[in-house]
């Protein structure tokens, strides 16, 4: 056995609350062979983001690590200097953090902050340039020499992510740390995306660390992975084995929770005479560029309507147009008879954690949204029912993790009785079980209210689970509508079979087979 | 190996708070209260108030001529005498009331002034914001002083003229500030959250938007302050209006300043007395704002 | 109940018409559009001043003729220098020959001085904009190193004690900080003049030696608010998650600062820097009179209390001008900066 | 020669130059109607005027040479001196000083000087021969110190008013030579004054402080040659480092009460207040000791006659007590000048039976013009009064309907004394007379006069010469025998 690039043994760290430490991450051991690829699953609030940022010694203010050793590619990563800390973490790891909207700078643009990377690796300007457009390139962004000049707030949130990658990969790392990289991804590019993170890591020979609470695509990516439970490692092993037997309680449930793509799904809703939503000849421009190309849809009442597409496509652009978030040409009409419903659409965010305030607590956001849609329940209640407990309430949502934010807004859009919710992915950021749940939460909150829903997604799995009927949305036009069965069992357009056949090879291999590349 | 990550000072450490605690708002309060620059600078503006509220019941003279010009901090008159024979420490302690009256209640004015349209302008952009800006822009065009005398010559110069005149004078660069602050706040999420589940104009600006720019108001806030103790003793530096025989810091400070190499006391315990108030004031926010974070 | 979100077709249009080319969308774009939507308000802000000053020093107490007749002239007297000197008929009628005159070059002769207000408040305004520059040189770099350390440490003894010193300074009058400047620099150590009367075209050396203690005044005068400012815009700044991934990147020293922190921590207090920058450059009475030195700021002073409504009103829009154009760049400079600042009203 | 940096560069050339530190005039410099002390002193020192007076009172001829009055005091008559030209070279001529005159008191006169001949002087001519011939409206005995009272420096016969700065033009001592506006004005020595041999100077420059304290440290930097004694600066400088100059009794204020409302109509409590007050106190707090305890009427000390035997008033507590009988008297006080007012409170609210506010106000507050004016209403004023003879002052505050009579007095007797005044020559019968008007504006109290002030000043030992006079339009700015050592 050759020599591992990272060693960890007896990695401990506490977070300093009020003067009182608290466990974050207990004792845990693991190694990455120098190219190999370690999977890190586990529920929100685990430790797995604390793990990584443990390699790279950043840590906030108040937190003590400790460990027996922590060796990456044979430094010691707990004695480095100043110095010597900064030379490691800009030509040993890259990282690719977990919530990209926050991890880019909103004053500059996202070409600038990618050959930034370049620069620092000794790269001059005109080469760094160079170097930008081709990674922007290699992981999957649109016309890079025009994206390049764009400021983040300007991408969608599948292209942030993909930026932040690309950030990551320009640093040449030994060690990549990949915390929840695709999590705003459609299945296609997400698999993609693994794709290329794996087919680089073989080329440029480095190691990875991916962390996500997608076992599936973990275990596609992953040699070893490593289940973690309120921070200890409850079970370490090849990746086969955990996902084929797992061993430990927790692994099970996780395993247990994917959603299978091939599970029935709901019958269509008879149509009512009018729709609740109708949709015409919307067109959308952000300058110059089509978001939106003569979009038209209807959504009857009590009907879910699932809307999927690769990144940057136009769903949450449509989502906002439809609720008024955004001016576009051609007609957005809400038949709503309920007239108590003073607040006819509601809306998930697809980045919870941009939705909600973050100078208020959670109950001072659900009483506001309870009080403003009219509910009769109050925030004990609304939290409860979407499996948040009730110590939360106090919090602000910097104190949350990344899975009880989106609760939070998912909370927030069910305070009242709006007759459409339009969910734009609001299950990304959750972890399996915890997302097997919420769907389950908001069928039910679906089937018991009658709401309909326009939701957005990337997964196709969850489409199945909750939607009626489902569109398909490509380069901002619908290229097919139909019912679930119909477009994911056959699909029509070309454009949703590749959307289909990802989604099915990603999930279908339960062992580190690269669908994509598979050929290769 | 333990390693104590990314931190400077060790006693940062203990009294800095992350997130994601149960801890209660007691619990911070508790860390508050230990940390001496906190409690320092409470007691001083506690002292301040006290002094303002009370000073009458020392049987402090602060106009009687005690016979002895100029004299040196002493025994007899801890802070020595100014130029016609009063007690300075007796006219320090009485000059925390002017000086306090119009101070934050000036700065307070000006503050919720400013920020009110501020936001307003923020939040509506557009021909609102437009309007606004150009009715500040003739305020901070306009000459300061023409103000100031048209506002003490048509209605004197007691307290709550200069409260007024602060107010409406400081109010168009703090609201410049938080319209800046705004104009950021409102490319973010949350603003869209709240709107979309018909949240009203009124509450969006105030209790969403204005929280998270509460930061920029703090600090202006705490700074018009000392330019609300200021105002008077400029206006009477460049001979426009003064109050003798006030006690009024800010007066006292403008007073005594030919004294400045003759009888340092006249002027330096009127100018510490502004001082202590202002950076107990600025050290309390500080220490709030660490300790509450977010 | 029918809710209809039937959006209109041609703002969104005209909207992406405006915004031309996708690569220049936004900001590039707003730029051009601020400067000529201010072109056509500023006249109108100076305008509106310009009535203000003309109806509000009625207001302020003093007469122009008792002024310079002195206490021993009768009332008539004071009456026919008045009128002699046009300061006699309907006010709406002597602010249009003022508004006239002024815009067509003539403005007038300063009552106080007799000389011709236009080449006096020329003069004076390369004064200030010169001692304004230099103070601003001098204040912004200090103020945001001052600011950042303490962010850096924040809750420190250095931070602690810089709040300490800076707001003690706050706390102590333009006046009396430039007088302890003048005993220690000037008079005991003799380094600069006392007086800082200065003729821009005299020697170098001179020249600077005069302007040190009125631009070290002039800027410590503002350098708290702005260190406190900038302070608080560098805590918020290194609290972000997008600081955290600079760092983790590996990037350090001036990429870091300059790059990730700087241009976001100074967005809020860009619009003080306009404010300020209106201010410096339009004369500081206080300094000014102390050092004597021969800025716009204390000829304005006493154009209102002597009641020079000429000077004053050409003064006024001379500031007036300076003031409004810096603001005008904080506002170019917020756009520039923060590319999600919007100006328009929000979709 | 411009001033650079610390202005000295005119010692720099060498060149030997009296430097005085003032404040901002603040009207237009015009001879003819300058008004405030520093703008007339950069007219006066350009100008020259017919007479001027020492210190002790004592004439002095300057254009003219010679004075008398006629039989009746009706005439006097002033003989010019030969040879002294304008700074143009145009001859001083009977003209010229009967069209300065003129302008003075003529009709549209704006000339504050105006005032000072108004009931006096009647007409003005030449008397050929180089004699001016001054026709009086009423005999008055001291009209030689009128005609050195302000804006009477000879201007040529054509000249034009409101253009003296474009054109500097006089017969005095110096030549203006750059104004620079709110900095600094320079003069040179002008080699065609008539008494040229006599000025050792090269030349006088005036620098202008905005502010007071700047001065001083300007004086104590050097900078400056003198300055004005105040209680600050005897509280800062070491005055043994300097020369002091006594000059003069130069001006007072005074305290006007109005007789014709509560309270002080009511004469007890006026003589009340006016044994009440601190008169010692005043000249120590107010003037550092640089002025004479006063007694109520104008007569500064250094005017002759003075009036003899009328009691000093002092504080004296018991009498003010049995004049107020019980009572409490409750008044404002109302000034432009701070340290006066706030001095007086504090010594009236010492004394039972007094409670007594304050009000100061900026000078335009106080002096503002139309029916309502402050320092001509409010029931207590505390005003300025610069040098004048006694009947002057009569004329200007005493006199029923007199512009400035803030006291609203009036007294037919008083008048009628101050009439045999004026048209007596006789030194005894002045001094009787004298006594008399004292003695009722004593008993009277219309008008306190607490103290007399002195302009004293501290001059750097680099000056050598002695001051015939202060600097002063009386004195006629007389530099003559005063040097300064060169570097
Ligand atoms: N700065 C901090 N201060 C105190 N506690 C913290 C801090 N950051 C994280 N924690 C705590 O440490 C534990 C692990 O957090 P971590 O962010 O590593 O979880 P995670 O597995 O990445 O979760 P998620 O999937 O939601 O991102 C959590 O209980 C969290 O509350
Ligand atoms: N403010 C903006 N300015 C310019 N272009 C924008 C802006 N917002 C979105 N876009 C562009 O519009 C297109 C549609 O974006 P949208 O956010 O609707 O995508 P999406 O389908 O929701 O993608 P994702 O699944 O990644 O969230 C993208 O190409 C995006 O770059
Ligand atoms: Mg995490
Ligand atoms: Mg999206």
């Amino acid at each position: 056995m050759t020599e591992p690039l990272v060693s960890v043994r007896g990695l401990t760290v506490d977070y300093e609350v009020d003067g009182q430490l608290q466990r974050a991450v207990d004792r845990v051991d693991f190694d990455v062979a120098p190219h190999g690829a370690l999977g890190l699953v586990g529920e929100s609030g685990s430790g797995k983001s604390t793990i990584a940022f443990s390699l790279a010694r950043f840590l906030p203010a108040g937190a003590v690590i400790s460990a027996d050793h922590l060796i990456v590619d044979g430094v010691d990563v707990l004695s480095l200097g100043t110095r010597a800390l900064r030379d490691y973490r800009r030509t040993r790891i890259g990282f690719v953090y977990q919530e990209p909207a926050r991890a880019l700078n909103p004053t500059r643009t996202v070409g600038s902050q990618v050959a930034e990377t370049y620069r620092l690796q000794g790269l001059r300007a005109a080469a760094a340039r160079r170097a930008t457009l081709a990674a922007f390139d290699d992981v999957g962004l649109p016309d890079p020499p025009q994206l390049v000049h764009r400021f983040p707030h300007e991408l969608s949130g599948g292209q942030q992510q993909r930026v932040v990658i690309a950030m990551a990969l320009a640093a040449d790392p030994r060690l990549l740390i990949l915390d929840e990289p695709t999590t705003g991804l459609d299945s296609r590019v997400e698999a993609e995306v693994i794709a290329l993170v794996g087919r680089l890591r073989r080329e440029r020979g480095f190691a990875t660390l991916l962390i996500s609470h997608n076992l599936p695509l973990v275990a596609s990516h992953a040699e070893r992975i490593g289940v973690l439970e309120h921070g200890e490692l409850v079970e370490y092993g090849e990746a086969q084995d955990v996902v084929e037997k797992p061993q430990h309680a927790y692994s099970r449930l996780l395993v247990d929770a994917v959603p299978p793509l091939d599970a029935p799904s709901r019958p269509v809703v008879p149509s009512h005479a009018e729709p609740l939503l109708s949709v015409r000849r919307v067109t959308k421009r952000y300058g110059s560029a089509l978001a939106l190309d003569d979009v038209s849809l209807d959504i009857g009442r009590g009907e879910v309507l699932g809307l999927v597409g690769e990144s940057g496509s136009g769903k949450t652009t449509l989502g906002r147009v439809i609720a008024g978030l955004a001016r576009a040409e051609g007609a957005v009409t809400l038949n709503t008879t309920d007239a108590a419903s003073k607040v006819p659409v509601q809306f998930v965010f697809q980045s919870p954690d941009a939705s909600l305030n973050p100078r208020r607590t959670v109950r001072q956001t659900l009483a506001r949204s309870i009080q403003l849609l009219h509910g009769e329940t109050d925030p004990e209640e609304l939290a409860l029912s979407t499996g948040l407990s009730p110590d939360v309430l106090d919090k602000l949502p910097d104190e949350l993790s990344g899975g009880q934010k989106q609760r939070v807004a998912i909370a927030r859009a069910f305070a009242g009785r709006s007759p459409l919710v339009i969910c734009d992915e609001p299950t990304s950021a959750l972890d399996v079980s915890v997302q097997a749940k919420v769907l389950d939460l908001l069928v039910e909150l679906q089937e018991r209210t009658g709401v309909s829903y326009l939701f957005i997604t990337h997964d196709l799995a969850v489409v199945r689970r909750i939607a009626h009927r489902v569109a398909v949305l490509r380069h901002g036009r619908i290229v097919e509508t139909g019912s679930v069965d119909d477009v994911l069992g056959d699909p029509r357009h070309p454009y949703s079979a590749s959307l289909v056949d990802a989604a099915r090879s990603l999930r279908g291999g339960t062992t580190r087979s690269v669908p994509i590349t598979a050929a290769a | 190996m333990t390693v104590t990550a990314a931190l400077p000072d060790a006693e940062i450490a203990e009294l800095l708070v992350s997130p994601r605690t149960r801890s209660s708002r007691l619990r911070r309060w508790r860390v508050l209260v230990a940390r001496p620059s906190f409690t320092i600078s409470a007691v001083i503006v506690l002292f301040w108030v006290f002094a303002a509220v009370g000073w009458r019941l020392l049987g402090l003279d602060p106009f009687a001529d005690t016979g002895q010009r100029l004299s040196a901090p002493s025994a007899a008159h801890w802070f020595g005498t100014d130029r016609i024979g009063r007690d300075v420490f007796a006219r320090v302690l009485a000059g925390a009331e002017p000086a306090l009256l119009v101070g934050p209640f000036g700065a307070a004015l000006a503050t919720a002034l400013g920020s009110t349209l501020g936001l307003i302008a923020g939040y509506r952009r557009g021909w609102v914001d437009q309007l606004f800006m150009r009715g500040f822009d003739i305020f901070l065009t306009l000459p300061t002083l023409i103000f100031l005398l048209v506002i003490v010559g048509a209605f004197g110069g007691s307290p709550l003229t200069i409260i007024i005149a602060v107010g409406i004078l400081f109010a168009p660069g703090i609201a410049r500030i938080v319209r800046a602050a705004v104009l950021v706040e409102m490319g973010k999420q949350y603003v869209p959250s709240a709107r979309i589940q018909g949240e009203s104009a009124a509450r969006l600006i105030f209790r969403e938007l204005l929280p998270n720019v509460w930061p920029q108001v703090l600090v202006q806030a705490t700074l018009s302050i000392a330019g609300a103790i200021f105002i008077s003793s400029s206006l009477s530096f460049l001979g426009l209006a003064s109050a003798p025989p006030s006690p009024d810091w800010g007066l006292a400070v403008n007073e005594n300043r030919t004294y400045l190499q003759a009888a340092w006391w006249t002027l330096a315990f009127p100018t510490l007395a502004i001082a202590s108030l202002v950076v107990s004031l600025n050290l309390i926010a500080d220490n709030f704002r660490e300790v509450f974070r977010r | 109940m029918t809710v209809s979100f039937s959006s209109d077709a041609n703002a969104s249009v005209q909207a992406s018409a405006r915004r031309g080319l996708a690569v220049l969308r936004g900001r590039h774009n707003q730029v051009p559009r601020l400067i000529g939507q201010r072109l056509l308000q500023v006249p109108l802000v100076l305008l509106v001043v310009s009535v203000l000053v003309f109806w509000l020093i009625k207001i302020v107490p003093g007469d122009p003729g008792r002024n310079a007749l002195g206490q021993y002239a009768t009332a008539e007297q004071v009456q026919a220098w008045n009128e002699a000197h046009g300061l006699t008929g309907p006010i709406v009628e002597r602010y249009f020959s003022w508004l006239i005159g002024f815009v067509t070059g003539d403005w007038g002769t300063s009552l106080i001085y007799g000389a011709p207000v236009r080449d006096l408040v020329i003069e004076r305004l390369g004064n200030s904009l010169f001692l304004g520059a230099v103070a601003f040189v001098v204040l912004v770099p200090v103020a945001f190193a001052l600011g950042a350390l303490q962010a850096r440490r924040e809750g420190s003894r250095t931070d602690r004690a810089l709040t300490i010193g800076l707001m003690s300074l706050a706390s102590v009058p333009e006046f009396v900080v430039g007088v302890l400047l003048l005993i220690v620099f000037s008079l005991t150590l003799g380094w600069f003049p006392i007086q800082s009367s200065i003729s821009l075209d005299g020697a170098p050396g001179d020249v600077t030696r005069a302007l040190v203690l009125p631009a070290v005044t002039l800027a410590l005068g503002y350098l708290s608010v702005l260190a406190r400012m900038t302070r608080t815009g560098v805590l918020e700044t290194l609290d972000s998650q997008y600081y955290r991934t600079a760092v983790i990147k590996g990037l350090h020293g001036a990429p870091l600062t300059v790059g990730h922190v700087a241009r976001n921590a100074v967005i809020p207090t860009v619009s003080l820097l306009g404010i300020y920058l209106g201010s410096l450059l339009g004369g500081s009475a206080i300094v000014e009179t102390l050092f004597g030195y021969p800025g716009l700021g204390a000829l304005l002073v006493s154009a209102t209390v002597e009641k020079d409504i000429f000077l004053l009103e050409s003064g006024v829009m001379v500031t007036g001008v300076i003031s409004l154009l810096a603001l005008l760049l904080t506002d170019i400079a917020l756009v520039l900066i923060d590319p999600r600042v919007r100006f328009e009203e929000g979709e | 020669a411009t001033s650079t940096a610390s202005g000295d560069d005119a010692e720099g050339s060498g060149d030997a130059v009296y430097r005085i530190g003032i404040t901002e005039p603040g009207a237009e410099i015009d001879p003819l109607t300058v008004a405030d002390s520093d703008a007339q002193l950069i007219a006066g020192l350009v100008t020259e005027q017919l007479v001027s007076f020492t210190a002790d009172g004592e004439a002095l001829p300057r254009l003219a040479t010679e004075w008398s009055a006629s039989e009746d005091g009706l005439t006097w008559t002033f003989t010019l001196r030969d040879g002294a030209v304008f700074n143009d070279g145009t001859p001083v001529t009977a003209a010229d000083v009967v069209a300065t005159f003129d302008a003075i008191i003529g009709e549209d006169s704006v000339s504050p000087a105006k005032s000072a001949f108004t009931g006096i002087l009647a007409s003005v001519a030449d008397a050929g021969d180089g004699d001016v011939a001054f026709t009086l409206a009423r005999p008055f005995s001291d009209f030689p110190r009128l005609l050195a009272g302000n804006n009477t420096g000879i201007l040529p016969a054509d000249y034009e008013p409101g253009t003296w700065l474009d054109e500097p033009v006089g017969a005095g001592q110096f030549l203006l030579e750059d104004y620079k506006v709110g900095q600094s004005i320079t003069f040179a020595k002008n080699p065609d004054y008539w008494n040229a041999d006599e000025i050792e100077l090269d030349g006088v420059e005036l620098k202008i402080y905005k502010d007071p304290q700047a001065s001083v440290l300007a004086f104590q930097a050097g900078d400056i040659d003198r300055i004005s004694i105040t209680p600050d600066v005897l509280a800062t400088v070491d005055v043994d480092d300097y020369d002091t100059l006594s000059s003069g009794y130069s001006y007072f204020y005074g305290i006007h009460l109005n007789v014709t409302e509560a309270p002080f109509d009511d004469p007890t409590i006026r003589e009340a207040l006016a044994w009440a007050v601190d008169r010692q106190g005043i000249v120590d707090n107010v003037y550092g000791g640089t002025a004479a305890v006063g007694n109520d009427y104008p007569v500064l000390p250094d005017y002759l006659p003075q009036p003899e035997g009328i009691p000093q008033r002092e504080q004296d507590l018991d009498k003010v007590a049995e004049l107020l009988d019980g009572r409490t008297v409750s008044f404002t006080i109302t000034t432009s000048f701070q340290l006066f007012g706030e001095v007086l409170q504090q010594q009236l609210n010492a004394v039972d039976g007094f409670d007594v506010e304050l009000e100061v106000l900026s000078d335009e507050q106080y002096y503002a013009e139309g029916a309502d004016s402050p320092w001509l209403n409010a029931p207590l004023t505390v005003t300025s009064w610069g040098k004048r003879v006694p009947s002057q002052y009569y004329g200007l505050f005493y006199a029923d309907g007199a512009a400035w009579n803030a006291a609203h007095y009036a007294n037919p007797e008083l008048a009628r004394l101050v009439g045999d005044f004026d048209a007596t020559t006789d030194e005894a019968e002045r001094e009787g007379l004298l006594t008399e008007i004292s003695q009722i504006e004593w008993a009277d109290v219309p008008t306190i006069i607490p103290a007399l002030a002195r302009s004293e000043v501290l001059q750097s030992k680099r000056v050598q010469g002695e001051f015939i006079a202060p600097l002063d339009f009386w004195s006629g700015y007389n530099f003559a025998g005063i040097s300064v050592e060169g570097k």
